[in-house]
This record gives structure tokens, sequence and C-alpha cells, in this order.
């Protein structure tokens, strides 16, 4: 029951928030995020349980039979449910400061509540059903979030971008649930991992493509991952909550959820990490590119969600939920406090022209330097045990590579969140420099000048700040903190292995690591460092911060074509599919079909006209030419009758 | 002239009034005199009654000498409707002519 | 005998409905929704009796005879629940009129659906056509849509007159929907009968390339007519394939299937392809409607088990979401006075209440997880892969990624950018027109959680 | 060959002797009567004398024997096409007697009971004679009939018809000389030796006969002068014209061709005629597409159904011939009623004919574009009228006996057609047209006529003669 | 035999053409009756003397008579008819291609080998002497099987007849004047009083 309650209750804030919200008003804000504490407290008090060999199950309901549905809760999706509700719990907090005054301030808690149903959903579901119905409804949500100020292009283009890639996620999982069900006649998960050992490489390899072609919509993997920058086109608070916190993660857990048919074929996890890689370091790349700090924090989630998938894919379960687990504190942290610098300057997001910025937000400085140093993994901070052990797990699973690229991106992540952090908060304040003198490209200033049309213009009062800076702060803690469950000195009975210890199968090479952890570890370090070093060379010197502006309008105009349109796959994308669409479409309902298939039955229309004025114009009205006609016919029957005869 | 037997052979007869009977055809198709194709269908009649009274006499049965003197009755029947019908038609045309009566067409 | 009511009370308060005053809107509202409400509960209280009268035994024997089965027995209730809301949300012009139209509609759809002699059902076939034709008279802005309508559909009709003569020549009776005895006919003749019945079917239901009729009969149909058109005339030919066609000619129509399959799936990638760049709304619902029936004729002529479940609960969701549409859209148009989706937009804050139910309903189109058309795509695909036809599962997957694409367009095109501020006062949703919306965004709603009653069936 | 004539052969045609009495009393009483209420005596003696008539046809329901030594048939058959003559008297009197001429009352009720006796004799013809009287009967009746309005287009369609329908039977009167040379006597008995189906001189004669019935049923291409005639003639004629003859002609067709020709051969011989037949439908069909009036539509219509009807009949089953006789009922009816819409709005011009009046109508008298939206609906085979219901009977016996070729004809025929009735019906319920000035008053026996013709049209669905 | 036979084939053919052909409508009345004639006597030589006086009577004497007075109703008595514009110009080459086919299949039927006719077996007639009773083509002959055989077309004969005589009535009455209705006879009586009153002036 405590189940379902944490499970419904946010459902019931969202439909009271969207019902009500007319007559709610600003207690729809309190509302919603005490539907979300209630819900966290709800789980919390479920981890006796959860824990247990087993977890809790709730049976629910039938469809018929074989379509069986549940809940469960097992240490896996315990893990999930306390991060969305808790880190959400703060989030919501967070947002009765953010969108104070904003004039559809209850439906934005609605669908923030409804988010964390569908996510709740998403990972209480002991089957495939309610899985995908919990994964479209979270894309649901996102499409709401992400345009929720729809009067603007720019939101719902995004919007429904973002909502369509994940509807193709949602088609890869629908297939694997094909194969599934076809196989096995039952959705649930339990059955299908007790069935999976007798599945044939081929199958399984289809059903983890398919789950997989889930899992990498939505969180973001290449060449899925071009709604996530375009999601920042959401407020701030949204930013933080789906895609840092939870949302994203959806995909580590999918894989995760499903260690049992990943680690039975070796082709399948070598496909998920190679993806996993890929994305990490192409998301790192991109973030040294770019200039809006929502979207330069958007790049770093989609590189430290591929270091997840990585993880999870190649058989490093416990690094990749890790690195969930510590990422979701650190990112919604790095979100929030870009969320009061943003609220701060009035909407402004563009790092150029921010800086100096130390004095006037003092604790949004804290915090990012926090998070930034968790993120980049810098040992005491969370970041450095759980993204060691993914790169230390990549490299006991066999995949020696793939550690290259698990140490380089490491560096390149240093390198721009402290590119990051040095833009925004060193050297003068430039935001009365013209643009121009920055390399902003004009349409660029001119689309910034609509933006977030929330706060001003509210005669209300102003909401108390604490809401704003309480989250930012309480976070601050487990950004720190929360990487030291990880931590032991025997390597295998940290707390975190213990809580997981009957979730993942074991790692069949895991002890055949060629590198010991504490020399990955060192290694690490020194590729961050190595990346810290060149950000500080490039922005935190005294001369870099006395020609800030000349710097950061250099860099603006020759950043490299390539980076900035984020290797064309935007391009290829629209080029390909989209307009491939729409151009069949135009053939089809322009041409093929009001005029050949149409036209067809016109014509057959046409000619049983045609043929009746034909028929009218025979008609002369002389009696002679009927005369004529009839003994026409007589000529015709007296040659069939002359002629017809038996003999 | 013995029973059943005709003075010449039945196909004589019957040719006589098939060409009798088709000029009667042609009559009507090629003239556009209304009493002219009158005549031309009474024609036609007495080509037919031929064949009666000729078959009648090959068959020895009476019936074909019935059948033509009733066609002649309705002949006459008809030939007494068809010159009203005639009448009214063209009193009030100019012409006698049976391509005038062409309003009705389509 | 309550099937017979269920069949005589739209028909008889349809024909009465003429009687009432012209020009009082709410009492001929009030009495057509009277009666609706009836016809309702009556459906969903129906368990399967029959009611039968010997209708001629020369030259074959026919029945007029009545009776549910479980597929008929949805449809029914369906239908009920449409016209009901049809009814509520009856909102044009000569209303009286419309009203009694969509009663008759419904006493013919009745009919037919419930029909258990193949004759009744050929008459109640054309019949159904009548109503619409004179809607389609009445309200179109070109008259040539009611003739192409109609034209189309009564050609259909007449194959399926040939196919029931052919049948009741061969076999002495056509009392035979539902009749395990005639089940697995052969005869020589019997690939022909499939095709006259089949062709009607198709050109019915509509499937590529006999839909032409379609797009333009939904566009010009006042939206409460074409809700009930869509949402359930459209299933007459689906129910078709099931009861008749495949009941009666299972070998000849697993035989023919593969023909069906290409054209279903034709459908279901053209129709979502067309709907992309579509410029009227309703036309985009259309198309949009040629694609998921596709997906159902997919589930019938795959003749799974479990596909065929499917197809039930996504005949009804399909009827559920289409309706709703084109009643929002009526709305919509009667508040803009345009269909165009190059002049909606903004309706977002005008129109809050309008707009989450046009939300809601687009969804479901698009089968959004947790609305009852993804119960129905789920379970037709996993059927449909079982039947072996992995490739058309994979297509319709496509399809349901364009189905989000195009239902986004027209959604946002609608409801979301910048408000028109220059418009005159537009009212958003009255308690009324949310009334006539809300039984169907709440089936949709149950049916997506729990379609268990859709599914226990079909053994 | 001295047959004594008995009571039982005098009963035999006891209706059309009493029809014709009927005729010769209208005349008398139309001479005897006050002269404001002639058209009332003039149709109410009609109506009793068809009636009565009607009740002596029924009478011999059932029973099966021949008069006049073989001259005249009582059978099933004979009954129920005099039953259709009698009606289509009736329906025809009755719109007479509504939109009719005065002054020429009783002259054109007579000649139309005396046409209608021609049709019965006909209806129940045994040999060659009865059959060539009847048709003259009826022909000669209906030349005058056609001329009787004061109209240009009434007297050129008298005009066409006389000579046309003269030149027609010639040929068939031709081809009954072959016949009775072939067989050596007029009975149609004799006609089924099998011995003659070697014989090319009946061969001839069963084709020239044919080019008679032909034209009288308007079969393409003998079909020419039906639009002029039916344009052309007065209303009320031209619904006498569309049922009874064809009832009469189709007896004759019936008892000749199916019942009487020699078995082994009917298939040959009539071949032809199921050919024409498909044509017709299809011509027929297509030529009320373009058409500006009513009637003349109508004859291009019976064309069609007149082929639809032949479908039913080829291949000479039993089930085929009831197909047959279901659906001329049923056309009668809708025929009629049709006729008495249009009569209902006719005044002196007869403006009911023109179908650009019917424009608005459903708005301007509801009921009477309801009813004729049944009659056209029942034309275009829609449900539920009889004409549905005739073409599932027709259909079904093309099938059975395996003319499916007749049957997908009359599936495209139906399907064209659908448009031409439909253009009537959308014009009735479209409100963009101008207001037609108002005919003539309403004529109540033409709207109970009508209102009798549409519930018919429905009844005869659910209550067809085989239930 | 067959010279009379032949002499008087020549005369129907060439008296038909003649018909036909025969500019002015009263000569063709003319050569149709010169055509009744030579089939009455054909008639004579089948034995049917009855229908031979008949064929004169009632064609010659009445129809033919009836033609007559028609024509000179219609023109000026032997003054060829006008007529208007030829609206179906070059008809008569199709025309008589078509019917020579026509009356060649015939003809083929005709020659066809068929077999022959034979007298009634029973038939209690006897061709000898004409005139007599009971002999075939007999007037008394005929007469009693027209009321006896054939009572019943004889009979509709009269109703033929009648209809002739009606049909004629009702055709041609229409510009008798006809005092229908008291308000119609008024109408009448007043249009003539004013044609009286005309005339006088």
């Amino acid at each position: 029951m405590m189940l379902l309650l944490a499970l419904l209750v946010p459902l019931a804030g969202a439909i009271a928030c969207w019902a009500l919200g007319p007559w709610l008003r600003n207690l729809a804000g309190w509302l919603a995020t005490a539907a979300v504490g209630i819900s966290f407290v709800a789980t919390l008090l479920l981890w006796g349980a959860a824990t247990q060999p087993g977890g809790v199950h709730l049976a629910l309901f039938s469809w018929m039979s074989g379509f069986d549905f549940g809940l469960t809760l097992d240490p896996l999706s315990l893990l999930w449910a306390l991060i969305i509700t808790g880190v959400g719990f703060l989030i919501h907090l967070y947002s009765i400061g953010y969108m104070h005054g904003d004039r559809a301030f209850a439906r934005f808690f609605a669908y923030m509540n409804f988010f964390i149903f569908a996510m709740m959903l998403l990972v209480l579901s002991d089957n495939w059903v309610g899985l995908l119905v919990g994964w479209g409804l979270v894309g649901l949500a996102s499409y709401f979030l992400i345009g929720f100020w729809f009067e603007r292009r720019s939101a719902v283009a995004a919007a429904r971008k973002a909502f369509i890639l994940n509807v193709i996620g949602d088609v890869g999982i629908m297939f694997a649930i094909f194969l599934i069900v076809a196989n096995v006649h039952s959705i649930r998960f339990a059955d299908t991992f007790a069935a999976s050992a007798t599945f044939g490489a081929p199958l399984l390899y289809a059903i983890c493509a398919g789950l997989f072609i889930g899992a990498a919509a939505k969180s973001a993997q290449v060449p899925l991952h071009t709604w996530l920058p375009d999601a920042m086109e959401g407020p701030t608070p949204v930013s933080a909550l789906i895609h840092a916190a939870t949302m994203v993660t959806a995909g580590v857990y999918l894989v995760a959820r499903c260690a049992p048919l990943w680690s039975h074929s070796p082709r399948a996890q070598m496909l998920v990490g190679t993806i996993g890689a890929l994305t990490a370091i192409v998301g790192a790349i991109l973030g040294t590119a770019q200039w809006d700090i929502k979207r330069i924090l958007a790049y770093s989630t989609m590189s430290q969600i591929g270091y997840m998938i990585m993880g999870v894919g190649v058989g490093a379960y416990a690094g990749g939920v890790a690195h969930f687990f510590t990422h979701a504190f650190f990112k919604a942290q790095l979100f929030l406090a870009s969320g009061l610098i943003i609220h701060a300057l009035h909407n402004e997001q563009d790092v150029r022209k921010m800086g100096g910025l130390r004095a006037r937000t003092p604790l949004a400085f804290w915090a990012i330097l926090v998070g930034v140093l968790a993120i980049c993994g810098i040992p005491g901070f969370s970041g450095f045990f759980s993204k060691d052990q993914i790169i230390q797990g990549v490299l006991e699973n066999g995949h020696p590579w793939m550690y290259g690229v698990g140490l380089l991106t490491a560096g390149i992540t240093a390198y721009y969140m402290f590119r990051l952090f040095f833009i925004t908060f060193l050297g003068e304040y430039r935001g009365n420099v013209d643009p121009a003198q920055l390399g902003m490209a004009p349409e660029a200033v001119g689309a910034e000048v609509a933006h977030e049309p929330a706060s001003t213009g509210s005669g209300e009062a102003h909401a108390p700040a604490w809401v704003m800076n309480l989250p930012v702060a309480l976070l601050i803690v487990p950004s720190v903190l929360a990487g030291w469950l990880l931590f032991s000195t025997d390597g295998a009975s940290s707390p975190w292995s213990r809580f997981f210890a009957a979730q993942f199968p074991t790692a069949a090479q895991a002890s055949a690591a060629a590198v010991p952890e504490w020399a990955t570890a060192l290694i690490a370090l020194g590729v961050v460092l190595a990346g810290i070093g060149v950000a500080v060379a490039r922005y935190a010197t005294r001369s870099a911060q006395a020609n800030a502006v000349a710097r950061l309008r250099d860099e603006s105009l020759r950043m490299p074509k390539l980076l900035v349109n984020a290797f064309y796959v935007d391009t290829l994308i629209d080029g390909v599919f989209v307009r491939g669409a729409r151009l069949l479409g135009s053939l089809f309902g322009r041409i093929l079909d009001p005029h050949v298939i149409d036209g067809a039955v016109r014509g057959v229309a046409a000619s049983a006209v045609g043929f009746g004025v034909l028929v009218r114009a025979l008609q002369s009205g002389l009696v002679r030419a009927y005369a004529l006609v009839i003994v026409l016919g007589v000529g015709c029957f007296l040659a069939y009758y002359v002629f017809g005869i038996p003999r | 002239m013995t029973p059943g037997l005709l003075p010449m052979p039945l196909v004589d007869y019957l040719a006589l009034s098939a060409v009798m009977f088709f000029i009667g055809v042609t009559g009507v198709i090629v003239r556009r005199n209304p009493l002219v194709m009158l005549m031309s269908i009474e024609l036609m009649f007495n080509a037919a009654n031929l064949l009666f009274v000729a078959y009648a006499r090959a068959w020895l049965n009476d019936a074909g000498h019935i059948f033509a003197f009733l066609v002649i009755t309705v002949a006459a029947a008809e030939a007494a409707i068809a010159l009203a019908i005639v009448v009214i038609a063209f009193r009030a045309s100019k012409n006698v002519d049976v391509d005038e009566a062409s309003a009705l067409r389509g | 005998m309550l099937v017979l009511v269920l069949i005589l009370l739209p028909l008889i308060a349809g024909a009465l409905l003429f009687l009432l005053p012209r020009d009082d809107v709410a009492m001929s509202k009030s009495v057509g929704a009277v009666a609706a409400a009836a016809v309702l509960v009556l459906a969903v209280a129906e368990r399967g009796e029959s009611w039968a009268w010997r209708w001629f035994s020369h030259p074959f024997i026919a029945e007029i005879h009545f009776g549910a089965t479980y597929l008929s027995h949805w449809l029914v209730v369906l239908l009920a629940l449409c016209t009901l809301c049809a009814v509520l949300a009856s909102n044009v012009p000569r209303t009286r009129n419309m009203i009694a139209a969509l009663l008759l509609l419904e006493g013919t759809m009745a009919g037919l659906f419930l029909a258990r002699d193949l004759l009744v059902f050929a008459l109640f076939w054309d019949a159904m056509l009548l109503p619409v034709f004179f809607v389609l008279i009445g309200w179109a802005e070109h008259p040539a849509t009611a003739w192409r309508y109609f034209t189309y559909n009564f050609a259909g009709g007449l194959t399926l007159l040939l196919a029931v003569a052919a049948f009741g020549a061969l076999y002495g009776s056509t009392d035979v929907i539902g009749n395990p005895a005639y089940h697995a006919i052969a005869s020589a003749w019997a690939p022909w009968m499939l095709a006259g019945f089949a062709f009607a079917f198709l050109v019915k239901t509509p499937v590529w390339p006999f839909h032409t009729w379609m797009p333009q009969t939904y566009e010009e149909t006042p939206a409460p007519m074409v809700a009930v058109v869509s949402a359930v005339q459209s299933k007459a030919g689906l129910y078709g394939f099931i009861a008749i066609a495949f009941a009666l000619f299972p070998s000849y129509f697993r035989q023919e299937a593969p023909i069906l399959i290409v054209l279903a799936v034709i459908s279901m990638l053209y129709g979502a392809l067309v709907a992309l760049v579509q410029a009227d709304a309703k036309r985009v619902v259309a198309y949009s409607s040629l694609s998921h029936l596709g997906l159902i004729v997919l589930a019938i002529a795959s003749q799974n088990p479990l596909a065929l479940s499917g197809a039930l609960v996504y005949i009804v969701a399909h009827g559920l979401f289409s309706a709703a549409l084109f009643l929002v859209l009526g709305y919509v148009e009667e508040r803009e006075e345009t269909r165009s989706l190059a002049r909606l937009g903004g309706l977002g804050w005008a129109n809050p209440r309008l707009t989450g139910v046009f939300c809601i309903t687009a969804l479901a189109a698009l089968g959004l997880p947790g609305l009852a058309g993804f119960v129905g795509e789920l379970i037709i695909l996993i059927g449909v892969y079982q039947a072996g036809l992995v490739w058309a599962a994979i297509l319709a997957l496509v399809a349901v990624v364009l189905a989000s694409a195009y239902m986004l367009r027209l959604l946002q095109g609608a409801t979301n950018g910048a408000e028109v501020p220059d418009l005159p006062v537009r009212r958003d949703l009255t308690l009324l027109e949310g009334l006539a919306v809300a039984p169907l965004l709440a089936a949709l709603l149950y049916f997506g959680v729990y379609p268990h009653a859709l599914l226990v069936l079909m053994r | 060959m001295s047959a004594n004539v008995t009571n039982a052969d005098w009963a035999a045609v006891l209706s059309i002797a009493v029809l014709g009495a009927t005729g010769l009393a209208v005349l008398v009483a139309d001479l005897l009567a006050r002269t404001f209420v002639r058209r009332y005596i003039a149709i109410a003696i009609a109506m009793i004398g068809i009636i009565a008539a009607g009740a002596i046809v029924f009478a011999q329901y059932g029973t099966h024997y021949s008069a006049f030594g073989g001259a005249f048939v009582v059978d099933y058959a004979s009954v129920l096409f005099q039953g259709i003559v009698l009606l289509g008297a009736l329906g025809s009197v009755i719109l007479y007697g509504a939109i009719g001429e005065e002054r020429r009352i009783a002259g054109a009720l007579a000649l139309m009971l005396w046409s209608a006796c021609g049709a019965m004799l006909m209806s129940g013809a045994g040999n060659l004679m009865t059959i060539f009287l009847g048709l003259e009967l009826l022909s000669l009746a209906l030349y005058a009939l056609c001329g009787i309005a004061e109209r240009a287009g009434a007297h050129e369609a008298a005009l066409k018809y006389l000579i046309l329908s003269s030149t027609a039977t010639g040929f068939l009167l031709y081809g009954m000389g072959l016949l009775f040379g072939a067989t050596g006597s007029v009975a149609l008995s004799a006609l089924s030796n099998p011995a003659l189906a070697t014989n090319p001189i009946f061969w001839t004669g069963v084709g020239l006969f044919f080019v008679g019935i032909a034209f009288k049923l308007s079969l393409v291409p003998f079909h020419t002068w039906a639009p002029d005639v039916y344009e052309g003639a007065p209303l009320p004629v031209t619904a006498f014209m569309s049922v009874a003859t064809k009832a009469g002609v189709l007896a004759v067709l019936v008892r000749v061709f199916l019942w009487s020709l020699p078995s082994q051969h009917v298939s040959d011989m009539l071949l032809p005629m199921w050919i024409v037949a498909g044509i017709s439908m299809i011509v027929g069909n297509v030529g009320m597409l373009a058409q500006r009036d009513l009637k003349r539509m109508l004859a291009y219509s019976g064309i069609a159904q007149i082929g639809y009807i032949l479908a039913a009949l080829a291949g000479g089953s039993a089930e085929g011939f009831n197909a047959a006789l279901y659906y001329f009922a049923a056309y009668s009816f809708m025929n009629l009623g049709a006729f008495a819409v249009a009569a209902m709005l006719s005044g002196d011009r007869e403006e009911g004919s023109v179908i650009a009046n019917y424009s608005g109508l459903g708005y301007r008298r509801p009921w009477a574009a309801l009813a004729m939206t049944v009659f056209l609906l029942a034309m275009a085979g829609l449900p539920p009228t009889a004409g549905f219901l005739g073409k599932v009977f027709i259909l079904r016996s093309s099938v059975e006996t395996g003319y499916v070729w007749l049957a997908a004809l009359l599936i495209v025929g139906t399907a064209i057609s659908l448009y031409a009735y439909g253009r009537i019906v959308r014009a009735m319920y479209d409100r963009s047209t101008h207001p037609v000035p108002a005919a003539k008053p309403f004529v109540p026996l033409a709207a109970l006529s009508a209102a009798i013709c549409a519930i018919a049209v429905i009844a005869l669905t659910f209550y067809p003669f085989s239930r | 035999m067959s010279v009379l036979f032949w002499g008087l084939a020549v005369v129907l053919v060439a008296s038909a053409m003649w018909t036909i052909m025969a500019s002015k409508p009263v000569y063709s009345v003319v050569a149709l009756l010169a055509n009744f004639f030579a089939l009455a006597v054909l008639y004579l030589t089948l034995s049917a003397e009855f229908l031979a006086m008949i064929q004169l009577i009632v064609y010659s004497g009445a129809i033919l008579v009836l033609f007559l007075f028609v024509i000179a109703m219609l023109s000026s008595g032997v003054a060829s008819f006008s007529v208007g514009p030829n609206r179906l110009p070059r008809i008569a080459v199709p025309a008589v291609l078509l019917v020579l086919i026509a009356l060649g299949l015939v003809v083929v039927g005709i020659f066809m080998p068929h077999p022959a006719p034979l007298p009634l077996a029973g038939a209690a007639v006897n061709a000898g002497a004409v005139g007599d009773a009971n002999v075939f083509g007999s007037v008394a002959d005929f007469g009693r099987a027209l009321f006896t055989t054939y009572l019943l077309p004889f009979e509709v004969t009269a109703l033929i007849l009648m209809v002739a005589v009606i049909g004629v009535i009702v055709l041609a009455g229409e510009h008798a004047p006809y005092v229908g209705t008291p308000r119609r006879a008024e109408e009448v009586r007043k249009s003539l009083r004013e044609a009286i009153a005309r005339e006088g002036d």
C-alpha cells in the first residue's frame, strides 16, 4: 500500500494542480512539493522491506493471461525512487521560487508532479508494459515541461523533437516487448529473466538492441541525443529535474534492470558500451564549444550519461549505477545554481555576458564550484569515486579502449567545466558589453529577448528567497559526500556493493584487471588536472581575465563549424528523415492521392457521364433514325437466328 | 390441286412475301411523308398476311385465314387512328414531314 | 426483444424529432440526448439475446435476425456512446435535423452490427449511408462530396449485395453471421464471394487505395456527424472482415491475406505520411484514420488471436479518440472559424480547458501509453509479430513514430504559439461541451489502464 | 374444330369483359352526367370497374386452365400479371383524374381501360392471335392516349410511337407468320415441338417475334422511341405505359420464350435477349445521367429496369421468374409512385416532369419530397425498399443460373444509376436553389396514390411474396 | 399456274416499289391499290376466297379511301406535300443496305433446307370446289371457325374497332366547342357572341 501511495500521491497532486489550478494559485506549488515529499517519505519507509531478498512486490491487476501488472521495489528501483522523489522534492521547492508569478504556475506544478509520477511508474513497474507506460509518460511529461512556454516557437519545436525522439525510443522498447512476449508469453521481468537463458543469441541480441534504442533515446545517446540540448528551452528547474537527475538516467535504469539479458549477450554489451563511450566523448567535445550555460550543462549531462551507459553496458553495473547516484546530486545542484544566476541576471543564459558573478551570487558560486569539482572527479568529491569505478569496471570487463576513452573524456570534462566556472565567475561583469563585441550572433541576441517571460511584471510579492537557496545548499552535502558510500578499503564490501549484492550478476572477468584501482585513480586524476590546467591557462590567468572580452570574441568567431553545428547530426536527421518524410507525404498527398488514385476513380465516373452524353447525342429525335436503329437491331438478330441454328 | 399442296413451291411464296415485307420496311425508313410511311407499314402487314395465307394452304389450317382476317381488321382500325394522329400532328404544321417532329430528343 | 429496441428506438426517435419545432434547439437536443442515453443504457445492459423473424423462405431463407456477439456488443456500446456525445456536442445550424440524422445513423448502424443475417447486414449497410448523405447535402461545402461519399460506398454495397445473393443462391440461407454451422465454407464460388465482401469492406474502412472518398467526406461533414462516422461507421468494414469474411471463408481468407496485409501496411504508412503535410486540421485526422485503420486491418489479416483481441481494443480506442478529436476540432473550428493549420494557433492561453481536452485526445490518437490506443497497438503488434509478420510489425512501428509527428503538428499548431490578440472574445469550453467529450476521454483512460473487459473474448 | 364455348371460357375473360364494359360505362355516364361532376363520376366508375376486375382476377388465383380452345390461359402468371396491369391502370386513372383535362376525361379513361384490356389479354394469351390482338388493342389505345393532350410534344410523341410501334408490330407479325408456318398452328403449345429445333424458318420467326417484344419492352437497340414518347405523352399515360404495357409484354415473353420453346435449345434461342438486356442496363442507366425531364429520365430508367428483370428471367428458372415478378411488382409501385408525386406537383403544363422544379422540394413540400425520395432510392436499389430486395433476388437468380455476367452488369448499371437518381434527391434537399412558383393546389388522389405506393414499396421489402 | 403466280409476283413487287417511291402520296395510294388487287388474286389462288373479298372490301374500300381523304385534307389534291429540310440527309444508302442485308438473311433462312409442311392429321377439310361448305377456305368454313374456335379473337376485334372509333373522336374532337363546366360554357358562349359581333362588323 505504501508503494501505491508513493506512486499515486504525485499523480493526485498533478490532477489537483491541473484541475484546481485557478483556485489554488500559489498554493499549488506547496501542494505539489508536499506530494513529492510524501512520496519520498513513503519510499523511505519501505527501505527495510525493499532490501530484503525479493524486495517489495505488489500485484495489481491483469489484462489477460500473461499480462499481469504489479509494482516492485528492490534495491535498484529503491535507489531510483529515492533519487527521483528526494531530488525531485528539492527541485519542486526550488521551483516555487523560480516560477513565482508565472501565468501558468499551477500548470507547471501539475506537469512536475506528473513527471514524478511517470518516473515512479517507470522504476516501480515489475513488467515491461508498465515500464513502457512509465517510459512514454515520462516522455510526455518532458514534452509538456520543455514546451512549457508554448508561445515560443523554439520551445514548441524543442518539445516536439524531444517527444518524437522519445517515441522512437518507445518503439524500440515495443519491439523488444514483441520479441519477449512472443517467446515468454509473459510481460513480467522476472519471467523474462528466468527464461532469458533459453533465448538464442540472435533473439537476445535483438531484444537488447530494441531495449537499447529505448534507452538511447531517453538517455540522449548518440545519435538520438539531439533533443537534449534543445530541451534547455524549458524552465531551469525542469532542466534540473529531467535532464540531470531523473529522466535521462532512465536508460541507465533500463540497462541495469535488464542486466540478466545483457550479461548473456556480449554482442549487445559491446554495442551499448560503444555507444556509451561515443556519447561520453562526443558530449564532452561538444560541451567545450557551448556558450549557453544550460547547454554546457546539457552536454555535460550527455557525456556523463554516456559514462553510465558505457559502464552498465559492459557489465560494470554497480559503477554505472553509482555514477547515476552521485551525478544526480551534483548535476541537479549545478542546474539549480545556474538557475540562481539566470534568475539574478534576469534570464541571461549566455556565459559571455556573465563574468565576475562571485559577489552577486555567492551561493551559486560555491554550489557550482562544488559541482564542478565533483563532476571532474577531484578526490573526495562524489564524482571521483563513481567515475573511477566505471573506468576501472570497463577495464575489468575487458574493454581497454573504453578505458582510454573514459580517461580522455574525464580530461575534457575537467576542461569545459572549469571553463564554464572561470568565464562565469572570474573577471569583470560583462552584462553591459555590446553583444557584437562578444562575438554573439545577432539573431541569437534577438532570440534571447523573448526569453523566459515569466517572473517579470507580477504585482504579487516575491516568494521567500530561501525556497530557492535551501535546495541548492542542501544538495551540496551529498555532492560532496555521496561518493564515500562507494569507498571501501578492501574494494568489494562498500555499503554500496552490499546494497546491490543481490541485484547484479557478478562479472565473470572482474578479477582480470590489468591496472590496479589505485593506479586508475591516479591516472584519472592526472588527466583531470591536465584538463583543469588548460582551462586555467585559457581563462583564469590574470592576462586572460583582463582581455576577457577580446578572448571570448575570438573564441566565438573561431569556433570550428563542426562543433558549432554539433557534428551536423541534427542537420543530417532533419535533412534525411524529417524532410524525407515531408517530401514523401507531399508526393503522396498532393500528387498521388488527388491525381493518380482519385484521378482513376474520377476517370471512371467521367467516362460514364461521357457515355451518357453520347447516348443523348444518338437520341436525335428523328423517327427515321430510330427506325434505322431498329432495323439495325433486326439485322443483328436475324444474323444470329439464321446462322445460330444447330445442325 | 390436291389438299395440302400449293400451286407453287412454298419458298416462292415466302420469298415473294419477304421481298414485299422489306420493301415496306425500306419505305418506312426512307420516306419522310407520314402517309407514305403508313402505307409502307400496310405493305408489311400484307406481306405477313401472304405468309399466313400461304401457310394456311400448306398446312390446310384455317387459322392462317382467321389470322389474316384479324390483321386486316386491325389494320383498318390502326389506319383510322393513325390518320387521325397524322392529321392532328400536321394540322398546325406547314410541312407534312416526319423530320419536322423532332422536338423531343436527347 | 432488447436488440430490436436498440435498433428501433433511435430510428423512431430520429423520425419523431422531425415533428418537433424546427428552431427549438434545446428541446431537440434534450430529446435526442435522452434517446441516445437510453440506447446507451440498453446497449450496455444487452446480454446477447437474439430476436428473429422469418423474412422470406423463397428463393432462399432470410431471417430478420438480430443478436449481439461479443464484438458487436462493444461496437454498439461504442456507437451509442459516440452518438450520445455527438448529440450533446451538436452546435450547428439546423441542429434539430442534425440530431435526427445522428439518431437515424445510430439506428441503422446498430442494425448493421446486430444483424445476424447477411441480407439484413447488406440492408443496413446501404441504409447507413443515407443519414450521412443527407447531412452532406445539407451541410457540406460542396455537394460533390455527398456524391462521392455515397457513390463510392454504394459501389461497395453493391458488390456486397452480389456476394450476399450468391451466398443465398449457393447455401439456401443467409442467416449465417455468428452461426458456426456455416463456418469454413468451401466452394468454387467462395473466392468470388469473398472478393465481393472484401471490396465493400475495403472501401468502407477505408484501405488504400480505396480511400479517396474519405478525406473530403471527413473534412466537410459537420463535427458531430463526422465524429460518429469516423468512430463507428468506419468500423463496419472491420466488423465485416471479422464477422463475415474471416468467419465464413477462413481458408480463402488465409489464402488472400497477404494482399490484405500489404494494403494494410501501405495504408498505415501512406496515411501517416500524407497526414504529415495536410493543411486542414480535419484532413490530418482523416489521413490519420487511414493509418490507424490500416493497423486494425493488419491485425485482422494476420489472423492471430492476440492480434484480433488487440484489434477489438483498438477498434474501441480508435472510435473513442477519433470521435473526440473530431468533436474537439469542431469546437475549435466554431471558435476560430477556420480549420487551416496555417491560421490556427495560440488556443492554449485563451481556451485552456479546450486545449487540455484537445491535448488528451491527440495524445490518445498518437498512442500514448496509458491510454486505450496504446493498449490496442501494443497487443496488435505482439500478435502480428507472433503471426510471423516481423516486417509488418516493424513498419507499423514506423507508423507509430510518424503518428506522434503529425499529431503533435496538429496539436501544437492549433494550441501553441503566440496568442492572437486581435480576435473577438473566444469563450472556453462550456460545461455541456465538456460533458460531451468527457465520457470519451474517461473511457479512453479506463481502457488504457484496464482493458480487461475488452480482452476477455475471442477465444 | 367445332369446340363449344362454355361458361368456364367466359369466366376466364370475365375480368377483361368487366373492364371493357367499364370503359363503355364511363363514356355513357359522361354523356348522361351533369357537367360539373363528370370528372368525379368518370373516375369513380373507372376505379370501381378496375377494382371489380381485380377482384375477379384474384378470385382465379390458384386455378389453372385454358379457355377458348387454348386461346386464353388462366394460371399463376396470368393472374399476377393481370393484377399488375390493373394496378397500373388504377394508378394511371387516378393520375388522369387528378391532372387530366376535364373535357376529355371520359374518352381518355375509356381508352386507358381498354388498353388495359389488351394488356390483360396478353397476360393470359395462349396463342399467337390473342397475343397479336392484345398487343394491338393495347397499342391502338395508347397511340390515341399519347396524342390526347393539346401540346405539340404530345402529338409528336403519338406520331413517333405510332410509326415505330407499327413497324415493330410488322416485324412481330411477320415473325408470327413464320412461326405459324413452321409449326402449322397458332397455339403456343405447338412451339415446344423438339423437331422444330433445326428448322430455320422457326428460328427466323423467333428472331422477328423477339424484335417485336423487345421493342415493346424498349430494350436497346429498340428503345429509341421510349424517351421521346414518355416525355411527350401526358403524364398519366406515361405512367400507364411504363407499367401496363410492360406487364403484358413480359407475360408474353415468359409464356412464349421461357415456357413454350423447345427446351433443348432454349438457352441458344434466348441468348440475344439476355445480351440486349445487359446492354439495356448500361445504356438505360447512362442515358439517365444528363436528363432534365423526369419522364424522360424515367424512360431510361425503365429501359434499365427491364434489363434487370430480364436478367432475372435469364436461365428460365422458377426462382428467376419469381424474382422477376417481385421486382416487376416493386418497379410498378415505385414508378407509379414517382409519377404520382410528379402529378402532385403538376399544374396545367406538367411542371412535375421538369427536374429543375424539384429543387428545394424537401423544404416546400416535405412529404412529397419524402415519398419521391423513397421511390428514387427504391429505383436505385437502396434499402429499406423493395428495389433492394428485388435486386437481391435478381442477383441470386443470375448467380444460380450461371449468368454472372448479367449480375455484374447489373451491379455496374446500378452504380451508375445511383448518380442519376441521387441528383434529384440532392436537388430536393438542396437549399441553395431558387424557389419555384407553386404548382396546382394539392391533389388529394395523387397524394393518396403516392402514399400508398410508398408504403407498398417499403412493405414489399418486409413482406415479399414468399414468406 | 406458275405464269399467274409470277405475273402476280411481278405486279406485287412493282406496285410495292412504286408505293414507296412515288413522289406524290396519291400515286402511292394508287400503287397500293394495285398491290392489294394483285394480292387478292393471289389469295384466290391459295383458296382463300373470303379473305380475297375482305382484302378488296376492307383494304381497298375502306382503308385506302381513308388515306385519300386525309391526303386531300392535308394537301391540295395531287400536289406533292411540302417538306422541310432533310435532317437525316444521307439515310437512303445505309438504310437500303441494311434492309437488303436483313432481307438477305430472311431469304437465306427461307431457302435453308427445312421440313416441308404437312396437312394436319385429322383435319376435316378437303380442298375442292370453291364456295361450298366443308371446303377449305370457303366462307362457311371460315365463318364457323370464326364463331367457334376463334371466338375470342373475334370478340376482341370488336373492342379494337371501338378503340379506333373512340380514339379518333377523342383525338380529333379537340376543336369542337366543348361545354365542360357551366363556367366554361359561359366562356364559350361569350367568345361565340364576340365572333358573331366581329363578323357583323
